[in-house]
């Protein structure tokens, strides 16, 4: 456990420790670009300088380990000017491209100019040009001209996805980052080359140009790509609707966890978000009498009208189809209102065939939540429990039919949901987004997707995380528990609940459900809490 | 008898077209002359075909404007007298140019036309009458709207307006004295004759000069124009038409016009020797160091008629200048320059007047 | 309160049973005097006011809270619209507070060109709150002949700022432009015409008696009143008390500059009246000698400022990496740019970087400047100062105008108060009708030169 | 500290008597009246026109001189090829204080503009001419020093410049023909242009990305160019 100083404040570390991860145990920040802790060190940008007691020269602080007794000066007279002169190099070069830069608001350069550099430019000389707008891959765009070979990406590709499509070529200030001939940038992890690059030379193909950084309103989420339960930020924008094609979340962003995903993320998670302003249900609709197919919008106020009645009577006539995708919250209330208070049978939809996982973060089961709705005891047992209850359905065994979520088309085929629809059953649908069900159902009533709505998810690990709610739900849509809540009051029924917030729900939750006993919605945080359960969780691994 | 009756109808018309139409003129002379007097040019647009002749046709499209706007009568007030007040005041202010005489009497063949649409023996006295009745239009506009403001300009412009008569009246009883008439034609033609060997003509502002200050302020305050515009005082209690819009807003708006001219006229008549021009009598120049130049009548009528003209206008041009040029009293300041200002002064005035008199012998 | 009652017990008696009521008049909010929207309910008897209740915020812009969500240099353009006849002092206080948040300090030159521009400002201020007096009073033609003179004055501000009213000119950490060439013997020539109206206007009313009857006697505030109410500026003077703050607590170059304050003896219109006069005159005094006292800009002092390019070439240029095309030219702009290139730049703003936007050539042919353009106008990157709070008092053509700023080291005001020096007097205005006649509102409210825009915020 | 107490004015007793002040403000104004009132007439005949009879200006048909720092309307700045060379970079939006412009980028086919607005609007009723946006422009593109002066409209919609309008200030609503050069072409129907933003630009058909083939070498001739 060596001591050092840095700055005038001691600490001391653990052998091997760098001297750019002491200081920031000490909260002091030293600027790097080619330094990233998930990734080996390099040490070729030089930025991080810094003054050592006894040494001649001036150190790398992300190389440099940390050794007893050690002096480190960052803010020295010395080491500013020799942070100016390295960003003055790095600078050089570089194009004066901030005004059509994806990065320029989130950018190192920047950053780094205002906060260290603030040295009077005296470039002079004709800058090299590179190439311009390069797609390496699906997802990403290089420009060549911003790189500052700081190699992060190339050693990303070497050390995490192993497929080692960049590297870096020629020598001096031609030297140039570029694709191996006839590779391109397509692993299934690409774009975290580009939250990677300090720098603007690394851009994504889907964000370019749809807005600028320093617009975007920030909430920390959990992806719901699959059941790995990444940490994400969630970028998006609401105040300029001319942005971005009108939709509201711009942009998906990793955030770190250590157990979790570290600072990684697939990119099938990352752009599979765009379900969220698309195709969604937006009001309340009902079909206008039992033989024809016609939906009209219809209110809230005449939905639970005629939906309250039919609750009442079912007594046990009632069904209920949840999907693994609802947030932990939205599950538990179906169980309690639907399944406690009526007497629902209430069945998981199946996990979609033909999902495949790797062994890094990608899980084959693609719905966010199936350990959460395992945890809540609505297990999917019967692999034909969604057929089986539609068949009942269809025979004229359940008054009503409750899909949450789920294509019933999907699950059962066409021609069951179809009789389904033409069946006296009162076919209820809730959920987010269009697809073939809803025009079938006699009640269609939107909901809100977890970004519109707070919630947690309980990812393959069993760990509890928090979806954060990014902007209010769209339209008409309603949270999943609040109409539940309104059905049960509107039903008489007499102890039905009063949820008004998403903690409320976590913690009849945590109440009622021993593997969340003990939690509370604002204890969970920002890095989640494990479920406590003696039931083995879906197969899976850490990363 | 219809031919004279005739004779009048047109002598009439010429004198009420005539005023109605400098009154007219008086919108476009107030906003050129306070144009040229603030450095800046003033209405010039209100083209007609292309024309503009300086901006002359602002009038009509004030006119214009004036009928076809929305006539407001506001909720709550007496309608009846909130109509007949700008009515009233019109009126009056019209009818008192009756008694001005324009020019020498004209001859034409043996009839002999009095260029005065009535020949009033008591001229004066029925000018101020209805100087006297004009108040009614305003105090009725000012109680009929019933608003605070309106009321309170109508009481203003009632005091102001009875305060400064009585000095009016008394600055002129110096004059009558002078003349020994009260008919205005006879009042002009005494102005025709000279004094001082005949170099001066003896107009009465030669006889009366403290007189016709007095009268001038008076007259001024007559009017309700800056300085003594306390009734309308658009800053403070905006007037007692605050209430009024359109053609009945433009009536009163007229008005203030009429009267300018009406007192311009009785200061030339009483005070600028009407139409008289010196020197000119009714067979031509007699110039005090000989010279004789004969004038035919029609040419007598007309260089006294333009004689009158230009003397009202000039006068005009005058309150219109001191409009532009002083700020105004306050409330109780003009009833002090009235009561305790003007009165006594006049009322010395005809004193020293009636004293001259006497040691001249009767005679001015 | 006691004359009060007194006078009403008096007329009980002597009206002698003859029932009399008092008159409420609503002077205000629409009305041509209460100029701005304020409005005045006052009890009268007679002519005579009796009471008066000030009502005031019928023009509530929400200048403070709008501080709060936008960046140091986005709340510039409100304070334009708070004294809106003499914006460029607001921007002036306004921008020296953040900069004494910040803890900076702005070039010489930079601080005489806010001085001119200030006294300048003030004259016109003055000249429109003379000038209203005197038009309300039924003085058209003073009116009109100070407009003039302002308009001369606004032409001066033009040429120098980019507009006349909404003027936008000041920076946290300078100035935006440099004054023009030719500037001081413009502001000579306007200065002569202003002396020149102002002259006239005073042989037209300053001895006339109707005007000065009006004026004196009327509105009489003791200095120990205006004292007690905290009112400062001209309004302050004309009751006898010297406090400026361009004396008492000297900002920018005013300790340097020698001029008079006028103040007045009996603290009645007519004093405030001749007060404005004579601090026209004071201003303008300031002004001649700032511009003899201004240090030259580089721009003066270094003739080799180097070649000129357009603009538009410099950013194609550089775009293209062709540096040395460009290097030391220096950048032609569009003229509302004009005063803003590197030349003028070091005179007219600090030279901390993380305050003001980098001269033209900087912003399009290099990457640092680029980027220094980017870093202080992105949202949440820009001007931050560090944690604190602020009171900065100006000298406001109506009196103390005190900016308080409280930062939280955000990129945006925690919060912002201004202390208009309006408001104050405006508290004062009952006392000072109370007695007189209506028509006596007039010249008082005219001296008080209430200014909604920073009345109300 | 230098106090100047002010002088009252104590008149004398003719001044009292108002007629000597009254007389001396006639004299003031009578001098301005017939000053003006002969260089007018001076003016009609062609002489003394460099004396102003009047210090107004008549505003449509005569301009008052406008100094050249004035803010007035806006407009974007052309390319040589008709393009604008507004980048999209959005920082005068950003800066806009009253949130007045609304610009939508897209791709440009040329590799060193990269990016170019399809959309860029101004909405003049909610403008304050601050000149933020001409300030913080990094690419010259934007500049308020068109002149023009009369903005008004009888529409708030005809308050709202679009792109066409502001590459050329001779154009107003409605827009009768588009002669400028844009990655895409516009069509015009009726006054309304059509083709930009309601359709995706021209280059949004085409492959969305193509990789740059420029060099080096091609550098020379482009600077010389």
């Amino acid at each position: 456990m060596p001591e050092l100083t840095i700055d005038g404040r001691k600490v001391s570390v653990p052998d091997g420790t760098t001297v750019i991860e002491a200081a920031e145990q000490l909260g002091i920040f030293i600027p790097r670009y080619c330094y990233h802790p998930g990734l080996s060190t390099a040490g070729n940008c030089r930025m991080c300088m810094v003054d050592v007691e006894n040494s001649p020269k001036p150190q790398i602080a992300c190389n440099l380990p940390a050794t007893e007794g050690m002096v480190v000066e960052t803010e020295s007279e010395q080491a500013r000017k020799d942070r100016a002169a390295v960003l003055e190099f790095l600078l050089a070069n570089h194009p004066l491209d901030c005004p059509v830069c994806d990065q320029a608001g989130e950018c190192d350069l920047q950053n780094y100019y205002m906060n260290f550099g603030l040295y009077d430019p005296r470039f002079s000389e004709q800058k090299v040009k590179k190439e311009k707008a390069v797609e390496v891959g699906p997802h990403v765009m290089l420009d060549q001209e911003r790189c500052i070979l700081c190699s992060r990406c190339v050693r990303f590709t070497d050390e995490i996805t192993k497929t080692g499509e960049f590297g870096i070529f020629n020598r001096g200030d031609r030297a140039e980052l570029g694709l191996y001939p006839g590779e391109t940038l397509d692993n299934p992890y690409s774009a975290n080359v580009v939250d990677l690059c300090p720098v603007g030379a690394l851009t994504e193909r889907s964000f370019r140009f749809k807005a600028r950084v320093w617009y975007l309103s920030s909430t920390k989420s959990v992806c719901g790509g699959c059941s790995r339960g990444c940490n994400t930020d969630l970028h998006h924008v609401t105040d300029r609707p001319h942005l971005n094609d009108a939709e509201r979340l711009v942009r998906v962003k990793p955030r770190f966890h250590a157990q979790v995903n570290e600072w990684w993320m697939c990119d099938e998670g990352r752009y599979g978000h765009g379900w969220i302003d698309r195709d969604r249900l937006g009001e309340v609709r009902r079909r206008t009498d039992e033989a024809s197919r016609r939906q009209v919008e219809s209110d809230w106020d005449a939905a639970e009208n005629a939906l309250a009645p039919a609750l009442a009577a079912a007594n046990g006539r009632l069904g209920v189809v949840v999907s693994a995708t609802q947030t932990t919250e939205e599950l538990f209330s179906v169980r309690e209102v639907l399944g406690e208070r009526f007497g629902a049978r209430i069945v998981v939809a199946p996990q979609a065939p033909g999902g495949k996982g790797d062994d890094f973060l990608i899980q084959a089961d693609k719905a966010p939540n199936r350990a959460g709705a395992r945890l809540l005891g609505l297990s999917d047992a019967p692999a034909d429990g969604v057929e089986s209850l539609v068949d009942a359905a269809i025979a004229g065994e359940l008054d009503s039919l409750w899909v949450f979520g789920e294509d019933l088309v999907e699950l059962v085929g066409a021609e069951k949901t179809r009789s389904l629809a033409l069946s006296d059953c009162l076919f209820v649908y809730a959920g987010t987004n269009d697809n073939p069900t809803v025009s079938l159902a006699r009640w269609v009533l939107p909901t809100a997707v977890p970004v519109e709505a707070d919630g947690t998810f309980v990812n393959c690990d069993g760990r509890v995380q928090r979806v954060g709610r990014a902007f209010a739900p769209l339209a008409q849509a309603r949270e999943c528990q609040r109409v539940l809540c309104e059905l049960a009051s509107r039903a008489g029924v007499a102890d039905a609940p009063s949820w008004s917030t998403t903690a409320e729900v976590f913690a009849a939750i945590a109440k009622s459900t021993d593997a969340f006993a003990g939690m509370s919605f604002e204890s969970l945080g920002e890095q989640g809490a494990l479920a406590a359960s003696r039931e083995p969780l879906a197969e899976a691994g850490t990363p | 008898m219809i031919e004279a009756l005739l004779i009048k109808l047109v002598v009439a018309s010429v004198v009420f077209g005539g005023v109605l139409n400098l009154a007219g003129l008086h919108t476009w002379v107030e906003r050129k002359q306070s144009a040229l007097i603030q450095d800046r040019i003033g209405a010039n647009r209100a083209p007609i075909f292309g024309f503009k002749l300086l901006g002359l046709f602002h009038g009509i499209a004030d006119a214009i404007k004036m009928f076809t706007k929305e006539d407001v009568i506001p909720r709550g007030v007496d309608r009846t007298l909130h109509t007949l007040a700008p009515f009233f005041s019109v009126f009056f202010a019209l009818v008192a140019f009756a008694a001005i005489p324009f020019g020498p009497q004209l001859h034409l063949g043996e009839r002999v036309i009095d260029l005065q649409v009535a020949r009033i023996d008591a001229a004066l006295l029925y000018i101020f009458a209805m100087l006297s009745l004009g108040v009614y239009g305003v105090i009725l506009a000012g109680f009929a709207s019933r608003n605070n403001y309106a009321i309170m300009g109508g009481m203003r412009a009632t005091a102001q307006m009875i305060s400064y008569e009585i000095a009016l009246g008394i600055a002129l009883i110096g004059v009558l004295m002078v003349y020994g008439t009260m008919d205005l034609s006879a009042a002009v033609e005494a102005q025709g004759r000279t004094i001082a060997g005949g170099w001066i003509p003896l107009w009465g502002v030669v006889a009366q000069p403290v007189g016709f200050v007095v009268f001038l302020v008076a007259a001024l305050a007559e009017t309700k124009r800056l300085p003594f515009d306390l009734p309308e005082g658009e800053s403070e209690i905006i007037g007692y038409f605050v209430e009024y819009s359109g053609m009945k807003f433009g009536m009163f708006f007229l008005t203030d016009f009429l009267e300018t001219i009406l007192v311009a006229c009785l200061a030339t008549t009483l005070f600028f020797g009407g139409w008289q021009i010196p020197f000119l009598q009714a067979d031509g120049f007699h110039f005090p160091w000989g010279t004789e130049i004969p004038v035919a009548n029609w040419l007598y009528v007309l260089l006294g008629v333009t004689s009158f003209t230009v003397k009202v206008l000039a006068f005009c041009f005058v309150f219109m200048q001191i409009r532009w040029t002083l700020p105004r009293f306050r409330y109780d300041q003009l009833m002090d320059l009235g009561w305790k200002g003007l009165f006594p002064i006049a009322v010395v005035n005809v004193l020293v007047t009636a004293g001259v008199m006497i040691l001249l012998g009767g005679q001015g | 309160m006691d004359s009060t009652t007194k006078t009403t017990e008096q007329a009980a008696v002597d009206g002698a049973g003859l029932e009399t009521r008092e008159m409420m008049l609503n002077i205000g909010p629409a009305h041509p005097a209460m100029h701005g929207i304020v409005r005045l309910v006052t009890k009268l008897e007679g002519e005579t006011i009796k009471d008066v209740d000030v009502e005031i915020g019928y023009l509530h812009r929400g200048f403070e809270k709008m501080s709060e969500n936008v960046d140091y240099n986005g709340v510039i353009p409100y304070t334009d619209r708070l004294n809106y006849v003499s914006p460029i002092i607001n921007n002036v206080g306004y921008c020296m507070s953040v900069e004494k948040l910040i803890g900076i300090s702005v070039p010489e030159r930079c601080q005489y060109v806010r001085v001119i521009l200030s006294e300048i400002s003030r004259v016109s201020d003055h000249l429109t709150c003379v000038g209203a007096t005197a038009m309300e009073l039924g003085a058209f033609t003073v009116f009109l002949y100070l407009i003039k003179a302002r308009e001369f004055l606004w032409e001066l501000i033009e040429s120098v700022v980019g507009a006349r009213l909404t003027v936008t000119y000041c920076r946290v950490g300078g100035v935006k432009s440099d004054l023009p060439d030719g500037f001081s013997e413009r502001c000579h020539a306007a200065f002569a015409e202003t002396r020149q109206a102002i002259s006239e206007s005073r042989g037209l009313v300053e001895r006339n008696r109707i005007f000065t009857d009006r004026m004196e006697g009327t509105g009489v505030l003791s200095e120990e009143d205006a004292i007690a109410y905290g009112i400062t500026g001209p309004f302050l003077r004309a009751s006898g008390a010297t406090y400026d703050v361009r004396k008492d607590c000297p900002y920018a170059v005013y300790d340097r500059i020698d001029f008079d304050i006028p103040v007045g003896s009996t603290g009645d219109n007519m004093d405030r009246f001749l007060v404005r006069v004579e601090e026209m005159e004071q201003s303008m005094r300031i002004v001649e000698q700032a511009l003899v006292d201004l240090p030259p800009g580089p721009i003066m002092a270094d003739p080799e400022t180097g070649r000129a390019i357009p603009a538009a070439e410099m950013v194609d240029l550089a775009k293209v990496g062709d540096i040395p095309a460009i290097a030391g030219g220096c950048a032609v702009a569009g003229p509302t740019l004009e005063g803003t290139g590197r030349a003028d730049k070091a005179s007219i703003s600090t030279d901390e970087k993380r305050v003001t936007l980098p001269p033209k050539e900087d912003a399009y042919g290099n990457i640092e400047g680029l980027m220094r353009q980017f870093k202080l106008v992105m949202m949440g990157h820009g001007v931050r100062p560090p944690q604190g709070e602020v009171y900065f008092p100006v000298e406001g053509a109506n009196g103390e105008l005190g900016f308080y700023v409280v930062s939280d080291g955000s990129g945006s005001a925690y919060r912002v108060r201004v202390r208009p020096p309006c408001f104050a007097i405006m508290s004062a205005l009952p006392k000072l009708l109370k007695g007189d006649m209506i028509a006596d509102i007039i010249p008082t409210f005219g001296a008080v030169n209430m200014i909604g825009g920073e009345l109300d915020r | 500290m230098a106090v100047k107490v002010v002088q009252r004015p104590q008149l004398t007793f003719w001044e009292k008597l108002y007629i000597p002040q009254v007389l001396c403000g006639l004299r003031i104004t009578f001098r301005h009246f017939f000053r003006n009132l002969f260089l007018h007439i001076a003016h009609r005949f062609g002489r003394r026109t460099g004396e102003r009879a009047g210090v107004t200006y008549q505003y449509p048909e005569e301009l008052r001189p406008l100094f050249s720092r004035l803010r007035t309307r806006h407009r974007l700045m052309v390319r040589e090829n008709g393009a604008p060379r507004c980048v999209g970079c959005m920082l005068c939006e950003t800066v806009c204080p009253a949130k007045c412009i609304t610009i939508v980028p897209d791709e440009h086919p040329d590799p060193d503009v990269e990016k170019f607005p399809v959309r860029f609007d101004i909405n003049l009723g909610v403008c304050v001419y601050c000149g933020y946006c001409v300030e913080v422009c990094p690419e010259d593109a934007i500049r308020m020093d068109t002149g023009i002066l009369d903005i008004a409209a009888t529409s708030r919609d005809a308050m709202k410049l679009d792109i066409h309008e502001l590459m050329n200030p001779q154009l107003r609503k409605p827009v009768a023909s588009c002669e400028l050069d844009f990655p895409h072409q516009c069509e015009v129907h009726g006054g309304e242009v059509r083709g930009s933003w309601t359709q995706p630009a021209a280059v949004a058909h085409e492959p969305r990305m193509k990789p740059s083939k420029l060099r080096t070498s091609d550098l020379d001739s482009r600077s010389s160019a």
